[in-house]
C-alpha cells in the first residue's frame, strides 16, 4: 500500500563536497543511500531516513544535511503533523503504534522551573578543589538507631546493619538489558559502571555467563515478569537484585522482545529459544497483592542469603506513593521510581506519551510521604527518567532522591540520538540492534571511556554546586528543599514539590 | 491417611537421578515451632558443613525451603520434608532434590533452575512458574496458572507432572518445556484458558480438552508415537516415585493423550506498525 | 550458464570487447588474445561450477547464482583475492571487482548480440547445430570445408 | 585510530578502498605494498568491519602511538617473472581453493595465465590452420 505519510526528514546533499565515496552507503543500514553507478552519484530515498545523523557525522566530506522534512498538511490547531501521520500510519498497517526513547511531548519539564540556592557572606561556599567532597552515597535499609559500645578507644557498631550498596556518585546506569541494546554497548555500560565505582542494571535480559565474574561486582540485576536469564548465580554474583513491577515509559504493561532480536547469544542470556519473542507480561504473575510482592522479595533474599539489598522499580503513576509506602513496609531496600519522561526501547506512543506522571513530582511525593509515614530510612530511593545533567541529579537529590539512574543520558553519550527507531532493531550507531554489523560498529572500550567521562563531569559539576551551597557531603542535600525554589510553576506544583517559589 | 501409607512407603536414596549420595547418612531436624528463616539457616549450614542427606519433620508452612541453597561451588544435597511446605517451596533451586511427604502450598518451583521437586501430595497455585530447568513430580492435583511462562533453552528443559489435574490458566504465556497432566481421578479436565499467550514448549494432557477450553494461540492435536514415548518415560518416572499410586502404567497410557502447541512462536508478531 | 565461442568464426575485431567496455562504464570484462597471427580468442569469465573467486572472496559479494557466478557490487571491498584466485586470470580489481555479470537484465549478453561474426552464444547447441549444418553444407557441396 | 596486527594483515587493500576519509594510504611500486594507516579520528570503522583477515581493531586515539605501517614485498611470477601480488594474499588464495583442484597456477600472474588460457584454447585451430596453410 502507498504510504501517504510525508517523509520524517529532507536530506540535502552538497554535489560539490562529495566525494562519491559512498562512506554513507555503508553507513546507513535502512538503506537510504545508495550508489548510482551510471552518474556516479550518491542518491538518498528519505523515506528511509530515520533522521539518527549517523551518515552526517561521518561523511568526510561534511556533504550530508539531515534536517526534518519542511512539507505541511494545512495547518491546523487540533490536527497536528504528527496527529495526522500517526492516524494514516495507523490506517495502513493496522497495528499499535510503537516508539522508542522517552516520551517528547512538551510536558513541562520542572527541573527546569526549578533553581538552586548558593552561600553568600553569612554561611562561606566550600571550593571543592580544594575541600574534601563527599558524593559517595549507601543506597539500601538504614537502621532505626545506631547502638555503639565504646570499651576505651574501641568503637563497635553493636546493631546489625543491613546491606548497602555503596556509590562513589550518585548516579547509576538505568536498567538496559542484553537483547534490548546491544553487547557491545551492555559491555560498555558495564565497563564504565566498574570504572567510575558506579552500577549498571542488568535489566530483565540476564547477565551474559562470560560476564559474570568481571562485571558482578558492579551490577545490579533484575527479576522482571519475563523472569529472562535468573538463575541462583545470576542473582548471587550481582550486588543487588531488583524486582522490576513497572517501567517510566510504559506504566502498566509488559515488554515484548520481537523474535528477530533474538540471537543466539541474547538466546542463551536469557535463556530460551532462538527467534521466539521474548514477552514479558504485564504483572508479575506470583504478584496480586504486596503479600506477594513481600513473599518475592523475601525470596530474593533467601536466594541471596540475606547479603543483597532488593530494589523494586515502580513506574510513577497516580496514587503511587501508598503504593511506594506498601512496598516499603514489604521489605524493599531500595525503591527505583520511574518518572513519565524514562526511556525504553519499544512503547506504544499511545502508552508512552499518555501514562504517568513526572519524575520531579514523584520524587517529592514519595519521599514526603515515607518520611511521613516514619519509614524513610528503611528505604532508599533512585530516581529514574529523563534525567539530562548534572543540575537535574542535584535537584532530584534536595526533593529527597538517594541517588538517580540515567538511561536516555548514558545512551545518549555511547552516541545515541534518540532517532526513536529503537525497535526496528537497525541501529546505525550500533546500541539498540543485534545485528553484529551494526553492533561491532560501538568499540567498547572507546564508549565505555564516554560513559566514564560523563560520569566524571556530572560529578565534578555536583560538587561545584554543592560546594556553592555551602555543603560538602551529598547526604546533608538529601530532602533538604530548602535550597530549592521554583520559578514559573502553579501553586499546587509548588506543593507537590514541596518548594517555595523564588525570592521567596 | 493417605499421606501417611506413603511415608512408610519411602526408601532413602530411591530417586534413579541425582542419586550420587544414596545410602549417606541423614541429619534430622524438627522444625516444629521454627521460623521459616531459622530454619533455612539451618539448612545452609547443613550444607556448608557438607551434608548430603537432610530430613526436616513437622514442617508446617515454612517458606523458601532450597532456595537458599546456592552456592558458587554447587554443593548438592537431598532434602526430605515431612509435612506441609510453605510457599516458594524450592525457588531458584538450583540442582538440589526435595521430596515433600505431604502437601506444598503455592509458589512450588518459582523460577526454578535445576534439580528434582517431589510432592507427594497435592501442590497450590502457581506451580512451576518461569521454571527453566529440572523436573517437579506432584503426585496429586494443582492449583491456578501452572506452568506460567515456563521456558526452555538449547540443552535445558523443564518438565512439570501432575498426576491429578490442574486448574485454568495452566501453562499460561509458556514458552517452553513439558508439562503432563495425568488427572489419574479421570475428573477430565474442566479447567479453562489453557495455554493463554502460549508460544513454546508443550503440553500433553491425558484425556480430551475442548477448543473452547483452550487460549486462541493454542493449537489441539491427539499425541503421536513419539509423543507417547516421552509421556511414557514420564509416566514411569511417575509411578518411580509414587509406588503408591493404584494404576500401572499400562492402564495410564490405555486412555488417549491430547497434545496442545502454540500455533506460533510469535504469537504478537503482527500487531504492530513500524 | 556460459560463454561458448566458434573460435573458427573469431575474426579479432575486438567488437565485443568494445561492446562491454560501453554497458559495463568504460570497464569491460572481456580481452580478445591473439595467438600468433592465426588465430585470436575472446576470453572470458566461465563461470566455473567450482568457482575459485568466489571460494576466495571474503565478503560475499561474489557467489553461485544457480550456474552462474554473480557478483554484488554492494558488497565489495576490491581486495583483490578473486583475481588472484581465478584460474583464467579474467577477473580485475580496481577498487572493485569487475567481472562479466552476464549483462544482467539485458534480454542478452550485449557481447553475444554484438559479435558481427556470430562467434559467441551462451548455447552451446545453437554452435553445434551450426557446425553440424556446416559439416552437412559441405558435405551437399561435395567439397572440403 | 586503528590498531593493525601486522601477522594477520596479508595487504589487500580493502581497508584503503573502503574508507571514506581516505585515511590509509597505499604505495605500490613494482617491488613492494606499502600501506600506512592515518592517526585517523574517525569511528566510523568501516575497515574494520570489512578487513577479510580481522587484522584491524578501533582503539581510542593516542597521540604518542605511531601510526601503524606494513610493507610486502610482491611475489614474482613464475612465467614472466613480473611482480603481481603480496605473497600472503596469494597464499590465503592457495588455502581458499578447492582441495580438489591444483593450485599452482596461483603463482602465475593474471596476464600469463591469460596467455596460457588463450593458447590452450586456440591450440587446434592454429594447429589447423597451420597445416593448412603449410
Amino acid at each position: 500500500m502507498r504510504s501517504f505519510v510525508f517523509p520524517e526528514f529532507e536530506i540535502i546533499r552538497d554535489e560539490e563536497r562529495c566525494g562519491s565515496c559512498r562512506g554513507c552507503e555503508r553507513q546507513c543500514a535502512l538503506g537510504t543511500h545508495a550508489y548510482d553507478p551510471v552518474a556516479d552519484r550518491l542518491v538518498s530515498d528519505d523515506r528511509k531516513c530515520a533522521g539518527c545523523q549517523r551518515c552526517v557525522i561521518f561523511c568526510p566530506q561534511k556533504a550530508i544535511v539531515v534536517r526534518p522534512s519542511p512539507s505541511f498538511y494545512r495547518p491546523n490547531a487540533s490536527w497536528s503533523r504528527e496527529k495526522i501521520e500517526d492516524l494514516k500510519r495507523q490506517a495502513e498497517t493496522g497495528g499499535v503504534l510503537l516508539t522508542g526513547c522517552g516520551s517528547d511531548k512538551p510536558f513541562r519539564i520542572y527541573w527546569d522551573h526549578i533553581l538552586l540556592n548558593a552561600s553568600q557572606v553569612t554561611n562561606p561556599s566550600i571550593d571543592p578543589l580544594r575541600e574534601p567532597m563527599e558524593l559517595r552515597t549507601f543506597l539500601g535499609r538504614k537502621p532505626e538507631m545506631l547502638e555503639i559500645s565504646r570499651e576505651g578507644k574501641e568503637v563497635e557498631i553493636k546493631t546489625e546493619l543491613y546491606p548497602n550498596l555503596t556509590v562513589e556518585t550518585p548516579i547509576l546506569f538505568s536498567a538496559m538489558s542484553f537483547g534490548a541494546i546491544s553487547y557491545n554497548a551492555f559491555k560498555s555500560l558495564a565497563t564504565a559502571a566498574c570504572r567510575s565505582g558506579t552500577y549498571f542494571n542488568t535489566g530483565e535480559g540476564g547477565l551474559p555467563r562470560e560476564m559474570r565474574g568481571e562485571f558482578g561486582r558492579c551490577a545490579i540485576v533484575q527479576v522482571a515478569s519475563g523472569r529472562f536469564g535468573i538463575d541462583a548465580e545470576y542473582l548471587n554474583v550481582a550486588q543487588a537484585v531488583e524486582i522490576k513491577v513497572g517501567q517510566g515509559a510504559k506504566p502498566g504493561i509488559g515488554g515484548h522482545l520481537p523474535g528477530e532480536k533474538v540471537s543466539a547469544a541474547v538466546a542463551e542470556t536469557r535463556m530460551i529459544p532462538q527467534g521466539t519473542d521474548a514477552i514479558s507480561p504485564a504483572p508479575h504473575h506470583d504478584i496480586y497483592s504486596i503479600e506477594d510482592l513481600s513473599t518475592l522479595i523475601t525470596a530474593l533474599k533467601e536466594a541471596t542469603n540475606y547479603e543483597k539489598p532488593i530494589s523494586v522499580k515502580i513506574a510513577a503513576v497516580h496514587n503511587f506513593a501508598a503504593i511506594a509506602s506498601g512496598i516499603v513496609r514489604a521489605g524493599a531496600d531500595i525503591i527505583a521510581i520511574d518518572g513519565l519522561r524514562g526511556g525504553t526501547g519499544a512503547a506504544p506512543k499511545a502508552i508512552r506519551d499518555n501514562v504517568g506522571i513526572p519524575t520531579e513530582l514523584a520524587i517529592s511525593s514519595l519521599d514526603r510521604r515515607l518520611r511521613e509515614e516514619g519509614i524513610r530510612n528503611r528505604s532508599s530511593i533512585i530516581a529514574a527518567g529523563g534525567f539530562r545533567s548534572s543540575s537535574d541529579v542535584i535537584k532530584a537529590i534536595a526533593l529527597g532522591a538517594d541517588a538517580v539512574y540515567i538511561g536516555s543520558a548514558a545512551l545518549i553519550a555511547m552516541g545515541c540520538t534518540l532517532c526513536q527507531k529503537c525497535y526496528t532493531g537497525n541501529c546505525n550507531w550500533g546500541i539498540c540492534t543485534q545485528n553484529p554489523r551494526l553492533s561491532g560498529r560501538l568499540n567498547v572500550e572507546i564508549a565505555s571511556q564516554r560513559l566514564s567521562n560523563l560520569i566524571s563531569a556530572w560529578s565534578h559539576e555536583i560538587r561545584e554546586m554543592l560546594g556553592g551551597m555551602g555543603i560538602n557531603a551529598l547526604e546533608s542535600l538529601r530532602g533538604n528543599r530548602d535550597h530549592l525554589r521554583g520559578v514559573g510553576l502553579y501553586e499546587w506544583e509548588l506543593d507537590v514539590l514541596g518548594i517555595k517559589g523564588a525570592g521567596e | 491417611m493417605m499421606t501417611k501409607a506413603a511415608v512408610s512407603k519411602v526408601r532413602p536414596g530411591s530417586a534413579p537421578k541425582a542419586g550420587s549420595s544414596a545410602g549417606a547418612v541423614a541429619v534430622s531436624i524438627d522444625a516444629s515451632g521454627l521460623e521459616t528463616r531459622e530454619l533455612n539457616d539451618r539448612l545452609r549450614e547443613l550444607l556448608l558443613s557438607g551434608a548430603k542427606r537432610v530430613e526436616i519433620s513437622h514442617v508446617c508452612g515454612q517458606r523458601y525451603i532450597g532456595t537458599r541453597l546456592y552456592t558458587p561451588e554447587r554443593h548438592l544435597m537431598e532434602i526430605d520434608i515431612r509435612g506441609t511446605a510453605g510457599n516458594d517451596l524450592a525457588a531458584f533451586l538450583s540442582g538440589h532434590k526435595i521430596t515433600v511427604e505431604g502437601n506444598a502450598q503455592d509458589g512450588v518451583g518459582n523460577t526454578m533452575d535445576s534439580g528434582e521437586v517431589v510432592v507427594r501430595g497435592r501442590a497450590g497455585d502457581v506451580l512451576g512458574f518461569s521454571m527453566r530447568g529440572g523436573e517437579i513430580y506432584v503426585r496429586d492435583g494443582c492449583g491456578y496458572r501452572a506452568a506460567l511462562h515456563m521456558k526452555d533453552c538449547e540443552g535445558k528443559r523443564p518438565v512439570l507432572v501432575v498426576g491429578g489435574g490442574a486448574q485454568d490458566f495452566l501453562g499460561e504465556y509458556m514458552a517452553g518445556g513439558v508439562v503432563i497432566i495425568l488427572d489419574r481421578d479421570g475428573e477430565s479436565h474442566e479447567s479453562s484458558f489453557m495455554g493463554t499467550g502460549m508460544h513454546g514448549g508443550v503440553i500433553y494432557l491425558r484425556g480430551t480438552a475442548r477448543v473452547d477450553q483452550v487460549g486462541a494461540q493454542v493449537e489441539i492435536s491427539p499425541a503421536d508415537e513419539a509423543d507417547r514415548e516421552l509421556i511414557e518415560e514420564y509416566v514411569s518416572r511417575y509411578l518411580d516415585r509414587f509406588p503408591e499410586v493404584d494404576m500401572t502404567k499400562d492402564e495410564i497410557m490405555a486412555s488417549p493423550f491430547v497434545r496442545l502447541t502454540p500455533r506460533s512462536k510469535r504469537p504478537y508478531s503482527g500487531l504492530y506498525a513500524y | 550458464m556460459a560463454f561458448y565461442v566458434d573460435i573458427t568464426r573469431c575474426i579479432g575485431c575486438r567488437s565485443c570487447e568494445v561492446a562491454c567496455e560501453r554497458v559495463h562504464g568504460g570497464r569491460g570484462h572481456v580481452q580478445v588474445h591473439f595467438v600468433e597471427d592465426s588465430a585470436s580468442v575472446p576470453l572470458f569469465c566461465h563461470h566455473c561450477e567450482e568457482a575459485s573467486c568466489a571460494a576466495a572472496c571474503f565478503s560475499g559479494a561474489l557467489f553461485k547464482e544457480d550456474t552462474r557466478t554473480a557478483f554484488d557490487v554492494e558488497k565489495c571491498t576490491g581486495c583483490g583475492l578473486c583475481s588472484l584466485a581465478c584460474p583464467f586470470g579474467v577477473v580485475w580489481t580496481d577498487k572493485i571487482a569487475h567481472k562479466c555479470d552476464l549483462c544482467d537484465g539485458r534480454p542478452e549478453p550485449t557481447c553475444v548480440a554484438t559479435c558481427p561474426a556470430d562467434a559467441l552464444s551462451t548455447d552451446l547447441d545453437h554452435l553445434s547445430r551450426r557446425a553440424r549444418s556446416r559439416g552437412a553444407r559441405a558435405a551437399a557441396q561435395g567439397g572440403r570445408r | 585510530m586503528i590498531r593493525v596486527d601486522p601477522r594477520l594483515c596479508i595487504g589487500c587493500l580493502s581497508c584503503s578502498n573502503v574508507c571514506p576519509s581516505q585515511n590509509i594510504l597505499r604505495t605500490e611500486t613494482a617491488e613492494e605494498r606499502r600501506i600506512r594507516w592515518k592517526r585517523c579520528r574517525e569511528e566510523c570503522d568501516l575497515c574494520v568491519e570489512l578487513c577479510p583477515t580481522e587484522a584491524l581493531t578501533l582503539v581510542p586515539i593516542d597521540e604518542s602511538a605511531p601510526e601503524p605501517e606494513v610493507s610486502f614485498p610482491l611475489a614474482g611470477c613464475r612465467i614472466c617473472g613480473r611482480r603481481y601480488a603480496p605473497e600472503p594474499m596469494l597464499r590465503r588464495v592457495e588455502a581458499a581453493l578447492p582441495k580438489s583442484q591444483t593450485s599452482e597456477w596461483v603463482w602465475d600472474c593474471p596476464a600469463c595465465r591469460r596467455r596460457a588460457e588463450a593458447e590452450r584454447t586456440t591450440a587446434e585451430t592454429v594447429a589447423a590452420r597451420r597445416r593448412r596453410r603449410v
